[in-house]
């Protein structure tokens, strides 16, 4: 079986500088897998990369495959189609990923009505507002119809993230990109997000991307992780056997100041 | 793990030269032109600016390149001159401008909220005053209209707008927090200011003199157009147009040329001050 | 919501006041004497006296603010020393002009600018995207009396398809003759201040297109043009709206300028003229209508900015 | 085009539009233009031609001192509201303008008049304290109003051949036929004037077919479009318009006639005149228009000689010249004429500051202050060699025979004496150099060639309607 | 000895928001303190407070035996000297426009500390570990690690007694995290610390004394190794839960 997503040989440049090279890597249908790397190694350019929105003056070489279709070089009408059905994605900053004038409720509804017109269904505007109500519940927040009637900058970081992740929910796609979701919370909110997330992706049944620099965050949500530095993989495997044994001198620099920090908190160093 | 390795992708990331931008170089050009021009004037023209010596209205001619005004003097002379006089008044109400706005706008951004909220609507008011209508009264009355009246009366109409932008600047710049650690360090307000005050504001601010440079030339050849701005001796693009109207016939040079030199002239300054923003400021980088 | 209103309203009074006051303040600072207007070579010194104490321009200059700002609030604002006529009933004749060319020449401006602002930025890549944003730097380096020569020049005169100035007598009892007169002022007007705008709308394009809500929504399975939209059009038009209420007021500004081009019986020349004249009522009164016009845009571009933005409109509910 | 419209709408291009409808309220000079024998009439008219013709006044007598004036009236005459013309009419009229609140200039000319007495309604005496041989001269500036009249600045009611139809200030003055008109009909139906700020708009709307004839040309540069061109009449008329470059006769070192004379010789005012009108215009050597009776051509006087120029300085005293303040008056043609004076005085060493003023300005500072050394100054009115008379005025020009001439030629019996004594004024303060006297300016007057029958002089800036005839092309 | 005594501090920004209730503490000399606590919690205030930048509306913050009072110049003088303060953002809290060198020895021309300027600046900027050279370049030539050395550098220049920082190190990905830890380790032998911080993991490696902070509240303080052992608190006890760690 072909699997969801896979990635050969990226390579992302803007001018004659090389942001990605040569990066390699794939992911079936319901796998896990995560992403990790210091600021600036090429993370967030790989996952725009997948949705096929890089910035214009980034070029992209190599192949993306995406649910059997590729992605790179493809165009705009095709990739449209892509988007939303096949993947999703969730941005890093909770604050500007919504649009500030408009209410939850019609932002939630936004992807959902496209879903919902692709599986060739109209439901009424009633049946439309009650379904995004069910999401803004599942995505565990309080007061559905207060959230879905007040703008982004009147409810909290964390729920503003909660439902950026219930409109990619919405989609229902089979790939879930999670672009450092959480590094804007607090630690109470931010796990309460991770375990969220980790539920649902699992009771949904999508493929997860998810990108962070912290990888005990990683560790928590996926089965496998990519370690990106300076826009390659240095290292590719199950979460487990990468932090255990790191092969490459950067993980294990990596794995050595988590661990420090457990360790301090643990109370062993 | 030495701190040296840290060094090397950051460093070669930032090493990133000014962009040299064709708009700035056109903008240059043009202006530098302008520029050379208003020095040329001061020793030599091509006549003597009041010498009647030529033809009523002749047309160009090898003599005479952009041809004669009425009173048979050099109309290129005349158009030169103006360079010089648009940069004077340029230079003067920008100077004006910047030194009553500046002064107000970073009053207005260290002021008590009182205060800050008192002047913050004042320079509301101002500037939805129709200000350059009351420039044109001031240089309309004001006894001997001279170039001198116009400058200032532009200056002042400007300053309201650079105390905004300033106050708003200086705002941001003040939340940064190598503020709150200069004060920490013991540095005075006014060292604040100085140091980090001052040369943070000073990229955007200079954009934006330029455009305000633009703009008063354009005012002041508006003004002079009305009969309101540099009187006679003084060859403003905006009179020579407007005493060109009258001869846009028998001689039509007179009510083109003079606008083409204006018209560089402000390009000129506006791609500059374009080319200055991208390039003005070397510590942007290109992601953060 | 209302409160804010209220409070807005009792600024723009204020506001009113102090321009009313500076205004007056102004106005007699500068030298010159309106009785002079009244005379020509020939009369003789007691002919001026008499005409000074008619005016009442010799009585003390509190008196004549206390009188001034008097009438005011019974909307009145006072005769005209020249002409006798009341300046209300003049400026209100001179409104039709001025107003339709402001707001058909803002309209023009819009209509411009909005599309070509927007296409500039959508297609900054390409050669007409960059072509749009070249020609309107041309626009703002050109003052509008230049172009005002200009198009007379071009269509008055060589090819007589419009008049090359002044308004018919019957006014828009002759609404095609009036139209037609007032075509080269509105396009005139409308060329400069396009070009500004097509700046503005431009800035704000570019900031949507660089936004993240902007690329969630693509990211969601929208496409370009409908995130454009749903999400675009109120986000950008939030600066665009201050904007707007700002190059009103520099619209009225170029109306003066273009008034005087084609010798068009508006507010501007009503003000030159006074100016010339000393007429102090009359000047007074075009300066106020004028700022009464200008801070009402800026209200009604306030209040419009509010409605479409939700995070001032609780800024400004915290702070009362 | 004698086969005209009777009912034709002729639009006139001006660029004076009146501040108000009372000529003796500072209308300006609009007023004159648009009203005078249009809309009102006097007991006499000033015709196109230079000469006092009887209008409202049907005949005159004199006395045999002078002091005594009979006037008889025009029977029939209505005014525009309906009232009939009496003799209170006339009365109202005359103290109007000589009146506490009347602003005319004329209002000094007319100080002779001691009484007015209405022994009928169709008879008017007027009594005179002395003799005044220009009488009926001065009393064409005299509008006869309705007495029952009340608003006549922004109204009227008169008894000229039009009505006041509508008036948008800041753009057109409409006058429409009066049905009720005592005297002959006009040829037109109705008459508009458009007012215009600059020369080349007003050029434009006559070119462009929005105005039939405009009534002052103001510069050479516009008439290209016009001269040899079948669709347009150019006609050039008689223009009593002089530029003047006055001195301040009181002040150092214009109170000395050499420095005067130096200056008027050292001005190349054909090369002036040239510049600025091209071929039009007249150089006229002194105050007085050949409209004007007591004309004499005295460009003679002072010829453009510079060497003579430099010789009279150094014999005043001034070899190395001297500085002094030229106060300009901010509009066209000042500012050019003051470029050229500055330019052609350096020649001789004297070196001229020009200070640009207003109009207005110059009232206060020139006219009523007389705090200026020298100063420009376009004077339109016909017969004002009298101000030369005043040593008071701004000028100041001080000369006990020229003030003797110009009070006795007043008082003479006949014409022939005021024309005579008035002649010799005129040569007398050519002689002084007084002031310098630029040019005449011309005046041009033009139409579509199907219109006919306008004035093209425009005296004392007149402009009678009544005969213009358009053709129905 | 107490280097810093806070006793019963309120604070409001404006009438209403009151953000701190009733704070007390003490700093001794050479025993650095972590603050924790949720954003919003009130650790930045508290810090500003310290730093003689805003004025507490109750209670008192003593040093070294006097009362901290921001109005008065010659104690502020000296105040600042013992003083220094770190910041999270290595963006903002270096300017842009002056170079290392300018940056560093501000608070010696500022506080005008005597001696030769430059050295003090080389010893500092090898205190930190960044090579001499650094002084002639600009802040945005450094990366984000390097940037905090710099600051770390300004704020021991003059060779403070107490050094507060204010998530000095939440801005920096993991790798360089550590070393900056590392660093304030090793200063921390020569001078107090107080750290600011909603890391508990950073603040357990770093700081031999904690206080919770929640809502304006201390919920807890005390020895850092007793509290994460025993959290008492239920807050704590969230805090501490939430952290996620590194798969066993
Ligand atoms: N639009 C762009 N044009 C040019 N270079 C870019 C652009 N966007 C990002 N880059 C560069 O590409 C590199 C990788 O950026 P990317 O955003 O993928 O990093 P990241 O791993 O997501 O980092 P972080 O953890 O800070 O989000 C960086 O060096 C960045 O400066
Ligand atoms: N200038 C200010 N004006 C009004 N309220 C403020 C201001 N600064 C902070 N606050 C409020 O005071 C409270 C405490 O803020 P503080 O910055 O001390 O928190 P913090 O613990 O440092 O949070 P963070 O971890 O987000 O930095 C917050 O509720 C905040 O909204
Ligand atoms: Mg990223
Ligand atoms: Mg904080």
């Amino acid at each position: 079986m072909t699997p969801l997503l896979s990635v050969d040989g990226l390579t992302l440049k803007t001018g004659d500088k090389t942001l990605v090279s040569d990066l390699s890597f794939s992911l079936g249908a319901g796998e896990r897998m995560g992403l990790i790397g210091e600021s600036g190694s090429g993370k967030s350019l790989t996952a725009m990369a997948v949705t096929g929105l890089l910035p214009k003056s980034i070029v992209p070489a190599g192949s993306i495959l995406l649910d059997g279709q590729q992605v790179v070089g493809t165009l705009e009408r095709t990739l449209n189609g892509l988007r939303g059905s096949s993947v999703a994605v969730v941005f890093q900053e909770p604050l500007t990923a919504l649009d500030p004038l408009m209410k939850i409720g019609t932002q939630v509804a936004g992807p959902l009505g496209r879903r919902l017109a692709r599986e060739g269904k109209s439901p009424p505007r009633r049946e439309v507002d009650r379904e995004v109500l069910q999401f803004l519940d599942h995505v565990a927040l309080p007061q559905p119809e207060r959230i879905a009637n007040s703008y982004p900058h009147e409810i909290s970081g964390g729920q503003r993230q909660r439902v950026a992740i219930a409109m990619a929910l919405a989609c229902k796609p089979k790939l879930l990109i999670a672009d450092e979701p959480t590094t804007a919370l607090d630690v109470t909110t931010q796990a309460e997000i991770l375990k969220l997330l980790d539920s649902l992706v699992r009771e949904l049944g999508m493929a997860l991307l998810f990108i962070s620099h912290d990888l005990p965050v990683v560790a928590t949500v996926v089965d496998r992780v990519t370690v990106l530095r300076n826009g390659r993989a240095v290292e590719e495997g199950p979460v487990k056997a990468v932090f255990d044994q790191p092969r490459h001198d950067y993980t294990k620099t990596l794995v050595e100041a988590a661990r420090s920090f457990d360790n301090a908190l643990e109370g062993t160093a | 793990m030495s701190a040296a390795d840290e060094l090397t992708p950051a460093v070669v990331t930032a090493a990133r030269k000014p962009r040299w931008s064709p708009t700035f170089t056109i903008g240059l050009i043009l202006v530098g032109i302008h520029v050379a021009i208003a020095l040329l004037t001061l020793f030599w023209t091509p006549y003597d600016p009041t010498s009647t010596t030529g033809g009523r209205l002749e047309p160009p001619s090898f003599i005479h390149w952009a041809g004669t005004d009425r009173l048979g003097r050099d109309f290129f002379t005349q158009i030169m001159i103006g360079s010089r006089i648009a940069l004077i008044v340029g230079a003067g109400a920008v100077a004006i401008g910047a030194a009553i706005g500046v002064t107000i706008g970073l009053l207005a951004a260290f002021a008590t909220r009182f205060l800050d909220d008192a002047l913050a609507a004042t320079l509301d008011i101002l500037i939805a005053f129709p200000t350059l209508l009351l420039a044109m009264l001031v240089v309309a009355a004001s006894e001997g209209a001279s170039l001198w009246s116009a400058i200032l009366a532009l200056g002042i109409a400007m300053s309201a707008i650079v105390a905004r932008l300033t106050r708003i600047l200086a705002k941001r710049v003040l939340q940064n927090d190598y503020i709150t650690a200069s004060r920490t360090s013991g540095t005075s307000w006014p060292g604040v200011v100085v140091r980090h005050v001052l040369p943070n504001i000073w990229p955007t601010l200079s954009v934006n003199f330029a455009l305000q440079f633009g703009i008063a030339v354009i005012a002041e050849s508006s003004l002079s157009y009305l009969g309101l701005g540099a009187p006679p001796p003084n060859a403003s693009w905006g009179r020579l147009l407007q005493e060109a109207q009258g001869t846009v016939y028998t001689a039509p040079i007179g009510a083109i040329a003079p606008g083409i030199a204006l018209v560089t002239l402000v390009i000129g300054i506006n791609l500059l001050a374009d080319g200055l923003r991208d390039i003005g400021d070397p510590t942007r980088r290109i992601s953060r | 919501m209302f409160s804010y209103v209220v409070r807005r309203l009792a600024i723009l009074v204020l506001s009113l006041f102090i321009a009313s006051l500076v205004l007056f303040v102004l106005l007699r600072l500068l030298p010159g004497d309106p009785a002079n207007t009244l005379l020509s070579v020939g009369a003789d010194p007691q002919q001026i006296e008499a005409a000074r104490e008619q005016l009442g321009s010799n009585l003390p200059l509190g008196e004549q603010f206390v009188r001034f700002v008097g009438s005011l609030a019974s909307f009145d604002l006072g005769n005209s020393f020249i002409s006798r006529a009341p300046v209300a009933d003049e400026i209100v004749a001179r409104l039709t002009v001025t107003l339709p060319l402001t707001l058909l020449a803002f309209t023009l401006a819009i209509v411009i600018a909005v599309p070509f602002g927007i296409v500039s930025a959508v297609k900054a890549d390409r050669w007409y995207g960059a072509a749009i944003s070249t020609v309107s730097q041309l626009g703002i380096a050109i003052p509008v009396f230049w172009v005002g020569i200009l198009l007379v020049t071009a269509f008055a005169v060589n090819i007589r398809v419009f008049p090359s100035g002044g308004f018919p007598s019957r006014g828009w009892h002759a609404p095609a003759e009036a139209l037609r007169a007032l075509t080269l002022p509105v396009l005139t007007l409308a060329i400069v201040m396009s070009a500004s705008l097509l700046r503005y709308v431009r800035t704000a394009t570019l900031d949507v297109l660089g936004s993240d809500y902007l690329r969630t929504a693509r990211a969601l399975g929208s496409t370009f043009t409908e995130a454009l939209v749903r999400h675009g059009i109120r986000n950008g038009a939030v600066p665009v709206i201050s904007i707007l209420g700002i190059e009103l007021a520099s619209a009225f500004l170029g109306a003066v300028v273009v008034e005087r081009v084609f010798t068009l019986p508006g507010l501007g020349s009503m003000l030159l003229l006074g100016i010339q004249q000393r007429d102090y009522p009359n000047v007074q009164g075009v300066l106020f209508v004028s700022t009464l016009l200008v801070l009402l845009v800026g209200f009604t571009a306030d209040l419009a900015q509010r409605l479409i933005d939700p995070r001032l409109r609780d800024k400004a509910g915290a702070a009362s | 085009a004698e086969n005209y419209d009777v009912d034709a709408s002729i639009k006139i291009g001006s660029l004076y539009e009146p501040q108000n409808l009372d000529n003796i309220a500072g209308a300006g000079q609009g007023i004159n233009e648009a009203f005078n024998s249009n809309v009102y009439e006097g007991l006499f008219r000033l015709t196109d031609a230079g000469s006092v013709e009887k209008v409202l006044a049907s005949d005159y007598k004199v006395s045999d001192d002078g002091l005594t004036y009979t006037f008889t009236l025009q029977p029939n005459v209505k005014f525009h509201s309906g009232d009939p013309l009496t003799a209170k009419d006339v009365k109202f009229s005359i103290e109007r303008v000589v009146g506490p609140d009347s602003k005319s200039s004329r209002k000094k000319s007319l100080e002779p008049i001691t009484s007015i007495e209405t022994p009928d309604d169709n008879t008017v005496v007027v009594k005179l304290s002395s003799r005044s041989i220009s009488l009926p001269y001065n009393l064409s500036y005299v509008w006869i109003v309705n007495d029952a009249a009340k608003d006549l600045t922004s109204g009227e009611d008169g008894t000229g051949p039009y009505k006041l139809e509508d008036w948008r200030r800041g753009s057109t003055l409409s006058l429409k036929r009066s049905d009720s008109y005592w005297g002959e009909k006009p040829t037109n139906g109705e008459v508009v004037f458009n007012y215009f700020t600059d020369a080349t708009a007003l050029n434009n709307a006559l070119l462009t077919g929005a105005v039939d004839v405009i009534t002052g040309v103001q510069s050479p540069d516009s008439l290209a479009q016009f001269k040899d061109n079948a669709e347009f009449t150019v006609s050039e008329g008689k223009s009593t318009t002089k530029e003047l470059f006055a001195f301040n006769d009181r002040v150092e070192p214009f109170n000395d006639v050499k420095v005067r004379k130096a200056i008027a010789r050292a001005i190349d005012k054909k090369k002036l005149l040239n510049s600025i009108w091209g071929e039009y215009g007249t150089l006229i050597g002194s105050f007085v228009p050949p409209t004007d009776p007591w004309y004499v051509d005295l460009n003679g006087v002072d010829p453009y000689d510079v060497d003579s120029a430099k010789a009279l300085l150094a014999e005043a005293g001034h070899a190395d010249g001297f500085t002094f303040t030229l106060d300009t008056p901010n509009y066209d043609p000042h500012p050019i004429v003051a470029q050229f004076i500055k330019s052609e005085l350096a020649k001789v060493g004297i070196t001229v500051n020009i200070n640009v003023i207003t109009a207005n300005e110059w009232y206060t500072k020139i006219y009523k202050a007389h705090d200026f050394q020298a100063t420009l100054q376009e004077h339109v009115n016909h017969r004002d060699i009298v101000f030369y008379g005043n040593p008071d005025f701004y000028w100041g020009y001080n000369n006990p025979k020229v003030v003797d001439l110009i009070k006795s030629a007043e008082t003479s019996t006949t014409t022939d004496e005021q024309t005579a004594k008035l002649t010799e004024a005129n040569r007398t303060i050519a002689e002084d150099a007084a002031s310098s006297w630029l040019y005449l300016y011309p005046q041009i007057v033009i139409s579509k060639a199907n219109v006919s029958g306008y004035p093209v002089n425009g005296l004392n800036s007149q402009f009678f309607a009544y005969g213009i005839k358009k053709s129905a092309d | 000895m107490t280097l810093l005594d806070v006793r019963d501090v309120t604070f409001g920004y404006g009438r209403q928001r009151q953000v701190l209730h009733g704070v007390s503490f003490a700093v001794k000399k050479g025993v650095s303190v972590g603050l924790v606590g949720e954003s919003g919690s009130g650790k930045t205030t508290i810090l500003r407070l310290l730093l003689g930048l805003t004025k507490p509306t109750g209670g008192t913050i003593n040093f070294g035996g006097s009362v901290l009072d921001p109005s008065s110049r010659g104690f502020m003088r000296d105040y600042r000297r013992s003083v220094q303060a770190v910041f999270q953002d290595p963006y903002s809290s270096l300017d842009p426009r002056q170079k290392v060198r300018d940056i560093i020895s501000e608070p010696l021309q500022s506080l005008r500390i005597p001696g030769a300027h430059g050295e003090a600046v080389a010893a500092a900027l090898d205190a930190v570990g960044l090579p001499a050279d650094a002084i002639n370049r600009y802040p945005h030539e450094f990366s984000g690690g390097q940037r905090q050395r710099i600051a770390i550098a300004r704020a021991i220049v003059a060779r403070p007694q107490l050094v507060l920082a204010d998530e000095a190190v939440s801005a920096l990905d993991l790798s360089t995290r550590i070393r900056i830890v590392d660093l304030f380790k090793r200063l921390s032998e020569n001078m107090t610390l107080v750290f600011v911080s909603h890391d508990l993991g950073v603040v357990a490696s770093l700081c031999e004394e904690i206080i919770i902070l929640e809502r304006g509240h201390i919920v807890e303080s005390g020895n850092t190794r007793e509290i994460l052992d025993a959290p008492q608190h239920p807050y704590t006890q969230k805090l501490l839960q939430s952290v996620p760690r590194m798969p066993r």
